[in-house]
């Protein structure tokens, strides 16, 4: 067979796009990301604060974006869609159709002089139609990439933004191309699409101005939003000091919008009303809702929160309609509450709107050839996830059915290990690599500085004057060449600049122009091919930071650009050639545990030709699969367990170590050392951790004092085992919540309602005259679990609510066990005389997950689960670079979770292992060994415990001083900035160049 | 600089990834504030050493803008929280160099504060104008 | 560009001690001194003109004023001057009569005594105001104070303003190698201006080419031109430029900068003026009567060529239908030339049918495929096969033609043409006239064509079975014309034809001074009119050419290049094509070709453009003056 | 009472109109005196900002005089001094002033007779609706304000500068654009910039709400709200205070200070 293509299409360009297409090129494969939109970004973009952290989406997704739209081996392909594929898995021909941008991707700088004069004006569809944007705009000024758009529907054709840009960018006539594109394997990541809520019309969405979509609302929330952030009402303007979230607006709603729950909307309500009572402390939000679905890690904290810190008022109550006063445009929501309809007035009303297949999935089903489930989202197995039904095409995110970011992300990463799986021997076969000529020695040079000063078309040159800045420029120490540019950014500016750096023999580049996060790396790049070191490069920000903040003072602007360049001509002078350290890599795995994550991430990763180490302290495969017998599907778990076993023991990549505890880890990304029990060691250069998690064992409710209390696994496996006869034992009980939810774990187990739900089905398929009594706080089936639990109902499973305050009361009967219970509804006293009683019980980390934290010094959390990097962007992955994490490890999850993860942490795993070398930035920490006279006050401020005191012998005596381990090292500078002895510094961000920048600041040369 | 109206000048440190990001924002918002400030961008608020700031102060600087992430987004875990704790050694050092506390100020902006940069700029800028020029200018 | 000449302002003053340098407005520098003319009793008889020279001495920055008889008289005049002079008058004002007739003269008198003209104002009391309040002398009064006072409030916001020289290049640039081009080249290369003629074909002649007979003609089509076309190839001031286009053009009236591109290299040539005769292309009726579908219906222009190239296949009864495609049946315009071809063809047909049809030794051949020139020109568009049979040309009987020409006015317009149409009568040819509503229908039959028509005086349908149907098609514009328009930034019309300025008095002309248009180009014409717009055209153009230079207007549009952005709205609003893109993106006025009329000014979004002694703090200093009321 | 004296300014191009008032005179054509002629080269000359600021400063009729259709000396200035005055008069509408006030007349230089008979009967007109209220009433002054900033707009300028152009020679992609396509484009430009710059001139001096200004505007409290987020987004706009839970706006003036 022909070797695969060593390339993959990405198609969706949203976080779970964006993370795929990451982990792909990082690990030595060429990606095109297809995008339909102009932009990438997805839903997340639009985003304001994230839950549960309340980090800003934007600050945290931005790094993302640029990388995305940066990296050498992603080839963006914005408003494009696909047309058709030939092919099978491993070489794959796609048709993609790319729709006029009218706007040149190469010249377009992204100044927006284009939309600031553009005549029309339309409807601002990224602002949910909350305000206008041009004719011609960019999605949101963030946008990757950062190139503006034509919207032929709306444009004129005036023609004025022709005249407008500098760049010449614009190409009215450009018309649609066809592109053929070669792929080895294909990821899905199309994101979802909203409900129209307008369906129910009994909430009066589109005709009563004050009632919102929950993405309207975000949009409100934004500070990029309409308003800047202020939440009004459309109506009048004023701040709404009552607001009414009603939940499950299209979700759990088999009627007129989806029968599934979009396992969401609970928590980005919570989100959303916590924040808007941040902005304006007068907002008294309130949540009608069915059940409150906090069902992810730390979830239920932030929903304890809403209500306790925020004064979140929660009704449980399906709203049955709004009605709008037309005076003043105030809602009113009739709703039931104990067992009376009561009316009430809120100022207004947010629409917690489903989330929906993705507008584009049946043509993309067609054309690309694989299945939908009935909801429209991808059909895929559970011991599948990732997989379509079409062999070399996976999906990641919300496509797969509706989830958070974390799970989005997760699932990204394993999306892309599974397209990586395909195509695994053509690794580094399309990427590429750039070449540079060698670097000029410059250590033995004075400074000869070059500064470019760019008008940015008129961006700069209409408020600062640009040749007296060059001017000035020239009369500045060390500084041998000034000139001014139109746009330096631009392709033929960045040759000049080329032949400038060698003409004029320079060795240190200033360029005054717009941002450094955003344009440093492409003047770093031109410099490395001029020969320079890239770290003789400086910015001097005097756009962004002034030309566009100062449009009125054009003197001042002058001046303060004139200052700026100062600055950093004083700083550049002193600037150190760096080079990045580079370590080699152990292209092996270890694995520690081998339940069903570790065991799918260590055959993942061997699949992927990596050798890898299992390690699992029982006797045998397979962790807590072994005691599931049945599943919510036809599949059998028990003998996907065996399969699952086998292709770990076959794979001769995989080395196992059952049996086997380790004794310690030593070393870093790229190169650790662990040593077992009994003195083994191992070398591998990354960790996955999927040590799993263990059941509870409850105390209450009779349990352990009577044999007819059991935990629902327990109740399984002796289902299972024939010990229970349904016949006899015909009322079943069962108590959600046992040992979760309360005080002392106060967060949710996120899998027993659907565990129990589950369980109850099976009773009734084995008995259908069973009476089965489901006793619960909130009935967490979220997702396509929702089904079920309709299921369940229908087929008479009764569920019953109770609260903190009336816990269900179990005591020995007569005739078995009697439960009574205050049903909180009816407000009566309901007793079931129970023949079994089983509780859904919590899952707990491993016991010793303190030991594996300490040995590979990664954080827990206040629950001893693994603590994640980043509970967002970074949901399998640790602070310590090089170690991962996956399956009940980090939290509850169910059997497809738990493989999506670690099929994630395979691919991000692969990124490290693929490469030969790790490189590490060079602008961390340094130890200046004569300064430093071991006080260690640096050390506790790293956060990267990155730092550690050593002593040695110098001249005859003991010196202490600080070690810096390079590769823990980010170079954040809490220690230089400590140090009371000037010991240890950051480069390229020394206290003489941060102190040369304040001299030429004040003037003080 | 003659006797009309006294211009403040503020020395500004930003960390990279919300600040600087914040500051730039107000950029492409076009949001304006008074053009008193001089950027320095730093990778963390943790990385200014106190020194840095002092050294500002002494040699003529009229105020110090230090601006960081908010904490628990910041990029370095929590630099920002060390940058915090610092600050109170700086406002203690000020009183020593006979500084008012309004030179120094210490702000959380992130990426998308473009708004609140400018008003910090512009209150600082208008609270300095009041105090009127540092002790230390020449 | 070439470095516009040094202003002509009062040369002979070089040498002396230059006047006093105006005053910057609004400094206290001014000093305005204000005319006032009785104008005999013109004014005088209805303007209490001694009291609005009081009335005027109270302005600001007024420091002179007094009464004239006739200012305008030889004494008037030198009042003027001496005052100027004596009190070091930096603006004038004249309250007289019409600057419409009268301001050349007073301007003439500033600058002899040293005044840039343009600091001069007028204030008509005469024309617009005693004249026309002549029973109420107070009101007049007030009204001529006003004016006087809204004049000084301009006065003091005036400039000074240079007036340019532009040299012109004596060199023309013809865009077509047809008769209209032809004809233009050869009289402008006569009036030894250096002509370079641009034909995008290979041959010279253009659509003329394609004709065999010409009307009125002794000669034929070929016969006709090929003098023509050797004068232009061996003119010494002529060059040719075959297979041919013109890649870009900029600049303005005098100094055009034009790429030719030749095969694929270009060339810079410089020009003064240039001339359009990119000419005209006959519409094909895809679709319309059979065309296209049988062999035996053609376009006139093919018939022609059917017949000069002795292809002619045996025909006796032959169909003419005019109007095919134009008149509204797909362009809206009558294409002017088509009946007097039409008849001239079927005349050729009747006097020379023996000879056509006679035993000369020539193939008789299919028409639609055999013919080369018809075959390729068809191909592209055939769209429907070709019925089995069709086009087997019948055996026609010697004798005479049977020409029917369906027509739906016959426009033989002018003397000339009407005399060749009574000869088609005596001919016999039958004229038989249709309307929109019932045209005519073509269809296979047999080996004939079927014309099937409804008979306008029978009131009845009939069947006429023809051996060959000619569609008379109208002249279209090329395609390419839109893409001319846009490099030399002069109209077209709706149908693709060059717009002239003004449809009666510029016919020729366009609004960007130096551009001109003849022939087909702006519209169906015959070789006559062609030729004769051909010559026109090199007249016009001659005229800057033969003098030199051009007198640039003093009063321009002006762009502060600081404020504008180049959005390019006012380049949309200038009729004359003055304004252009600098190189940096910011719009620029070409003095030579601004004529003043501030219509940029007046829509620019920027607000960067001045439209020089016409501000708008002037007109609204003006404004704000009569808003005032008397003090 | 004194008697009315209307105050008339007449902007009449060089080459036809004011030729034409000459020729009244010339023919001893009598006319009331209350009109004041400023000539122009063009009558494309004149800005649509400078009638409306002659109006807000107390004009009381305002006559421009052209060419005829078809015989501008500059060939096609007339047919945009069209264009500008209807956006004069869309203006006036909005702001509340008689549109009446302002009139448009082609007069050839052959026409002096109709010269006379217009400006007769024009500033008989303007004596029948009596003095401009501008200035009197402060709500007028205010919105003859806006309108005089709506007419300095880029946006309304340039679309008004390219409107004869994308009628007659077409857009950029080719495509002709109707007189009524044109201006009904033109119309929700001057509808947007005028309410807009109606809110800047209004929180210019005092705070007010979004309720308040749609009751100055005369506009629904929805589309204010639309505008202040329009008028926020390119920072001219800034919450002042909030009073309860009403947000008070206040216009930013451009630049730092």
């Amino acid at each position: 067979m022909a070797e695969p293509v060593g390339a993959v299409m990405v198609i969706g360009g949203g976080i779970s796009g964006m993370q795929s297409s990451l982990d792909l090129a990082n690990s030595g494969f060429k990606v095109y990301l297809v995008e339909r939109g102009p932009s990438i970004g997805g839903v997340m973009s639009q985003l304001d604060k994230t839950f549960p952290t309340n980090d800003c989406a934007m600050c945290i997704m931005a790094p993302k974006l640029v990388e995305t739209g940066r990296h050498e081996n992603i080839e963006l392909i914005t408003n494009a869609e696909v047309e058709m594929i030939d092919g099978r898995a491993g070489n794959f021909l796609v048709t993609l159709k790319k729709y006029p941008r009218r706007i040149n991707e190469e010249t377009c700088t992204g100044c927006g002089v284009c939309a600031e004069k553009c005549p029309t004006e339309a409807i601002d569809e990224f602002n949910e139609g909350l305000k206008h944007r041009k004719a011609v705009y960019v999605r949101y000024p963030q946008s990757v990439p950062l190139v503006y758009m034509i919207d032929r529907e709306k444009c004129i054709g005036c023609g004025i933004c022709e005249g407008e840009c500098k760049a010449g960018a614009i190409e009215y006539d450009e018309k649609e191309k066809i592109l053929e594109i070669n792929v080895g394997s294909i990821v899905l990541s199309p994101g979802s699409s909203k409900f129209d809520p307008s369906v129910r019309s009994e909430y009066g969405y589109g005709i009563f101005k004050n009632v919102l979509t929950s993405l309207e609302f975000e949009r409100m929330l934004s500070a990029t939003g309409p308003h800047l952030g202020t939440v009004v009402r459309p109506s009048d303007g004023d701040i709404p000091k009552k607001i009414a979230w009603i939940q499950c607006v299209g979700s759990r709603d088999k009627a007129k919008g989806n029968s599934y729950c979009s396992a969401v909307c609970c928590m980005y309500s919570l989100k959303e009303a916590i924040i808007a009572k941040e902005h304006f402390q007068g907002i008294e939000p309130t949540i009608f809702f069915m059940d409150m679905r906090a069902y992810g890690k730390d979830f239920e904290k932030y929903y304890i929160r809403a209500e306790d810190e925020a004064g979140v008022r929660f009704v449980r109550s399906r709203v049955s309609g709004v009605e709008e006063d037309p005076e003043t445009k105030d809602l009113t929501v009739s709703y039931v509450e104990n067992g009376e309809v009561v009316d009430e007035t809120f100022n207004m009303v947010v629409l917690s709107i489903a989330m929906n297949a993705p507008e584009e999935a049946e043509i993309l089903s067609h054309r690309l050839g694989f299945k939908l489930n009935i909801h429209k989202f991808v059909k895929a197995g559970l011991f599948e996830p990732l997989d379509t039904t079409k062999p070399g095409i996976f999906v990641g995110g919300a496509f797969a059915g509706p989830k958070d970011i974390p799970g989005t992300v997760a699932e990204a990463s394993g999306a892309a290990a599974r397209a990586a799986n395909v195509i695994a021997t053509s690794r580094d076969s399309l990427t590429k690599k750039k070449e540079y000529p060698a670097e000029i020695d410059v250590s033995e040079q004075e400074p000869r500085i070059g500064v470019f000063v760019c008008h940015c078309g008129i961006n700069i040159g209409s408020v600062v004057d640009v040749p007296a800045v060059v001017e000035y420029a020239k009369t500045l120490p060390n500084v041998v060449y000034a000139d001014e540019n139109l746009f330096t950014c631009s392709d033929d500016t960045q040759t000049k600049m080329k032949e400038i750096i060698n003409e004029q023999k320079l060795n240190r580049v200033i360029v005054a122009s717009c941002s450094p996060r955003t344009h440093e790396p492409l003047f770093q790049e031109t410099c490395r091919q001029a020969g320079l070191n890239q770290y003789l490069f400086e910015m001097a920000n005097i756009r962004d930071q002034c030309s566009w903040v100062h449009m009125h003072e054009k003197e001042e602007a002058t001046e303060k650009s004139k200052d700026l360049v100062r600055m950093v001509v004083a700083k550049s002078a002193l600037l150190d050639p760096l080079q990045k350290s580079k370590l080699p890599v152990t292209k092996s795995a270890l694995v520690i545990g081998g339940g069903l994550s570790g065991m799918t991430a260590a055959s993942g990763l061997a699949d992927q030709g990596f050798d890898v180490h299992l390690v699992e302290r029982e006797k045998e495969l397979g962790g807590n699969l072994r005691r599931i017998q049945h599943l919510l599907s036809d599949v059998d778990p028990q003998k996907k367990l065996e399969e699952i076993i086998s292709k770990v023991k076959d794979n001769p990549k995989v080395n196992l170590h059952i049996g086997s505890k380790i004794e310690k880890i030593e070393g870093r990304i790229g190169n650790f050392t662990t040593t077992l029990e009994g003195g083994e060691t191992i070398e591998h250069g990354v960790v996955i951790v999927a040590t799993g998690g263990v059941e509870h064992k409850p105390t209450e409710y009779l349990y352990g004092e009577n044999p007819n209390v059991m935990t629902q696994l327990e109740f399984e496996e002796k289902l299972t085992k024939g010990e229970i006869d349904l016949e006899k034992s015909n009322k079943i009980a069962m108590i959600q919540c046992v040992g979760s939810r309360n005080e002392e774990r106060p967060n949710c187990s996120r899998i027993c309602c659907s565990e129990a739900v589950k369980n109850a089905l099976k009773i009734k398929e084995k008995n259908p005259d069973a009476e089965v009594y489901v006793l619960y706080k909130d009935i967490r089936t979220y997702g396509f679990n929702e089904d079920y639990f309709q299921e369940a109902s229908e087929k008479g499973v009764l569920f019953v609510r109770y609260d903190d305050d009336n816990t269900p009361i179990v005591n020995p009967g007569q005739n078995g066990l009697e439960i009574t219970l205050k049903d909180p509804v009816l407000d009566e006293v309901l007793r079931i005389n129970a023949d079994l009683l089983i509780l859904s019980v919590p899952v707990l980390p491993q016991p010793d997950s303190e030991d594996v934290g300490r040995m590979l010094k990664v954080p827990l959390t206040k629950d001893n689960f693994f603590l994640e990097a980043h509970m967002k962007l970074r949901p399998v992955d640790f602070a310590t670079e090089g170690v991962f994490l996956c399956g009940l490890a980090h939290g509850p999850k169910f059997v497809d979770e738990s493989i999506a993860q670690a099929c994630g942490a395979v691919a991000r795993a692969a990124t490290v292992l693929s490469k030969d070398e790790i490189e590490i930035e060079p602008t961390i920490s340094h130890v200046v060994d004569e300064n430093c006279d071991g006080c260690a006050y640096c050390i506790e401020p790293c956060p990267y415990d990155a730092i550690t005191l050593i002593e040695y012998m110098k001249n005859g005596s003991v010196k202490k001083t600080v070690d810096v381990d390079e590769s823990a090292c980010k170079g954040c500078g809490c220690c230089q900035a400590t140090c009371p002895k000037e010991g240890i510094f950051i480069w390229k961000f020394k206290l003489d160049q941060l102190n040369a920048m304040i001299d030429a600041c004040l003037g003080v040369a | 600089m003659e006797e009309q109206e006294y211009e403040p000048l503020i020395v500004g440190f930003l960390c990279n990834w919300c600040s600087y990001a914040g500051a730039d924002l107000a950029g492409t918002s076009r949001i304006q504030y008074p053009p008193n400030i001089r950027v320095i961008r730093v990778m963390c608020s943790g990385m200014v050493h106190p020194n840095l700031v002092i050294n500002a102060l002494t040699k003529g600087a009229d105020g110090v803008l230090m601006c960081g992430c908010h904490p628990g987004d910041c990029h370095y875990l929590e630099g920002n929280l060390i940058a915090e704790k610092r600050a109170e050694a700086i406002d203690l050092m000020l009183e020593d160099f006979g500084l008012e506390p309004e030179r120094f100020r210490l702000e959380w902006v992130s990426a998308s504060e473009g708004d609140k940069f400018a008003r910090v700029v512009k209150e600082m800028t208008d609270a300095l104008k009041q105090l009127g020029p540092s002790p230390y200018k020449t | 560009m070439e470095q516009p000449e040094q202003p002509a302002e009062t040369p002979g003053e070089t040498e002396e001690q230059p006047p006093e340098t105006p005053a910057e407005p609004g400094s206290e520098d001014l000093r305005i001194g204000v005319f006032v003319c009785h104008c005999g009793t013109n004014i005088g008889g209805f303007v209490d003109v001694p009291s609005v020279v009081e009335y005027t001495k109270t302005l600001p920055d007024v420091v002179f004023a007094t009464g004239n008889l006739y200012s305008c008289a030889e004494d008037g005049l030198a009042s003027i001057r001496d005052a100027i002079k004596e009190h070091k008058l930096n603006r004038v004002i004249v309250a007289s009569c019409t600057p419409r007739t009268h301001g050349p003269l007073f301007q003439g008198v500033c600058e002899e005594a040293g005044l840039n003209k343009y600091l001069f104002e007028f204030a008509n009391i005469r024309e617009q105001c005693s004249w026309v309040h002549m029973k109420e002398k107070e009101e007049a009064t007030e009204k001529a104070k006003d004016l006087v006072r809204s004049a000084v409030a301009k006065a003091a916001l005036l400039v000074p303003q240079e007036e340019m020289k532009v040299d012109v290049v004596p060199r023309s640039l013809v865009i077509g190698g047809g008769v209209a081009g032809l004809s233009a080249a050869l009289s402008l290369a006569g009036q030894r201006f250096d002509v370079h003629l641009v034909e995008k074909e290979s041959e010279l002649g253009g659509f003329t080419r394609n004709l065999n007979s010409l009307y009125l003609g002794e000669k034929s089509a070929e016969e006709t031109i090929k003098p023509l076309i050797d004068r232009v190839m061996s003119h010494e001031n002529i060059t040719v430029h075959l297979n041919s286009q013109v890649g870009d053009v900029s600049g303005f009236i005098g100094n055009f900068d034009t790429t030719i591109v030749s095969n694929g290299s270009s060339q810079e040539v410089k020009v003064g003026t240039i001339i359009i005769a990119t000419g005209a292309l006959e519409y094909l009726p895809d679709g319309l009567y059979g065309y296209g579908m049988y062999d035996n219906v053609v376009t006139l222009t093919e018939f022609e060529i059917l017949c000069k190239s002795h292809k002619l296949p045996k025909v006796n009864k032959v169909a003419f239908i005019q109007c095919v495609g134009s008149r509204g049946q797909d362009k809206s315009y009558c294409s002017r030339i088509c009946c007097v071809i039409s008849i001239k063809n079927a005349l050729y047909l009747t006097e020379k049918y023996a000879e056509l049809m006679g035993d000369d030794g020539a193939e008789r051949v299919e028409v639609g495929v055999s013919v080369p020139e018809i075959a390729s020109r068809r191909r592209r568009r055939r769209r429907m096969a070709v019925a089995e049979g069709a086009g087997a040309p019948a055996a026609a009987p010697m004798g005479g033609p049977e020409i029917t020409i369906f027509n739906r006015d016959v426009m033989t317009y002018g003397a000339n043409h009407e005399v060749y149409y009574n000869e088609a009568r005596e001919k016999r040819i039958r004229f038989v006239r249709y309307t929109p509503e019932n045209r005519p229908k073509v269809t296979q039959e047999g080996d004939k064509l079927a014309v099937t028509y409804y008979h306008e005086t029978l009131k009845t349908e009939r069947k006429l079975l023809a051996d060959m149907v000619v569609l008379a098609t109208p002249l279209v514009a090329p395609p390419d014309a839109a893409k001319l328009s846009k490099m030399l930034k002069v109209p077209i019309g709706r149908d693709g034809f060059f717009l002239e300025a003004h449809v009666k008095l510029r016919p020729i002309d366009f609004a960007t001074d130096g551009i001109f248009v003849c022939g087909t180009a702006r519209g169906p014409a015959d070789i006559t009119e062609s030729v004769a717009q051909g010559l026109g055209t090199a007249s016009r153009a001659a005229i800057p050419m033969a003098r030199g230079f051009i007198q640039a207007e003093a009063i321009l549009a002006q762009v502060d290049p600081q404020i504008c952005t180049g959005c390019g709205t006012c380049v949309a609003n200038c009729p004359y094509g003055a304004i252009r893109m600098t190189e940096e993106g910011v719009a620029e006025v070409l003095a030579a070709a601004c004529k003043g009329c501030g219509c940029c000014g007046a829509t620019c979004p920027e607000k960067a453009i001045t439209m020089m002694n016409y501000t708008d703090d002037q007109l609204l200093a003006q404004g704000r003056s009569i808003l005032q009321g008397a003090l | 009472m004194a008697e009315f004296e209307p105050k008339i300014i007449g902007f009449l191009c060089n080459w036809c109109s004011y030729a034409g008032a000459d020729l009244a005179g010339v023919s001893r054509y009598q006319y009331p005196p209350d009109i004041r002629i400023i000539r122009v080269m063009c009558s494309a000359r004149v800005d649509p900002m400078i009638v409306l600021t002659l109006f807000k400063e107390g004009a009381d009729g305002i006559l421009i005089g052209g060419c005829h259709i078809g015989d501008c000396h500059y060939i096609s200035g007339n047919y945009h001094t069209e264009k500008r005055v209807y956006v004069v008069k869309k203006l006036m509408e909005k702001a509340g002033l008689e549109v009446e006030r302002f009139r448009l007349e082609w007069i050839s230089a052959s026409e002096g007779e109709k010269f006379a008979k217009t400006v007769t009967e024009f500033t008989e007109k303007i004596m029948e609706l009596g003095p401009s209220k501008v200035g009197e009433d402060p709500e007028l002054t205010n919105r003859m304000g806006a309108a005089v900033d709506a007419s300095l707009d880029f946006r309304i300028r340039s679309l008004l500068g390219h409107e004869v152009g994308m009628i007659e020679n077409g857009n950029v992609y080719g495509e002709t654009k109707t007189e009524e396509e044109m201006r009904n484009i033109i119309d929700i430009a001057i509808e947007d910039e005028f309410r807009r710059s109606l809110i800047l001139g209004v929180t210019s001096s005092k705070p007010a709400s979004a309720k308040e200004l749609s009751q100055i505007a005369n506009l629904p409290t929805e589309r204010i709200v639309e505008h202040i987020a329009t008028l926020r987004q390119k920072n001219l706009l800034a919450i002042d205070h909030v009073d309860g839970m009403t947000p008070y706006y206040v216009a930013l003036r451009v630049g730092g200070d």
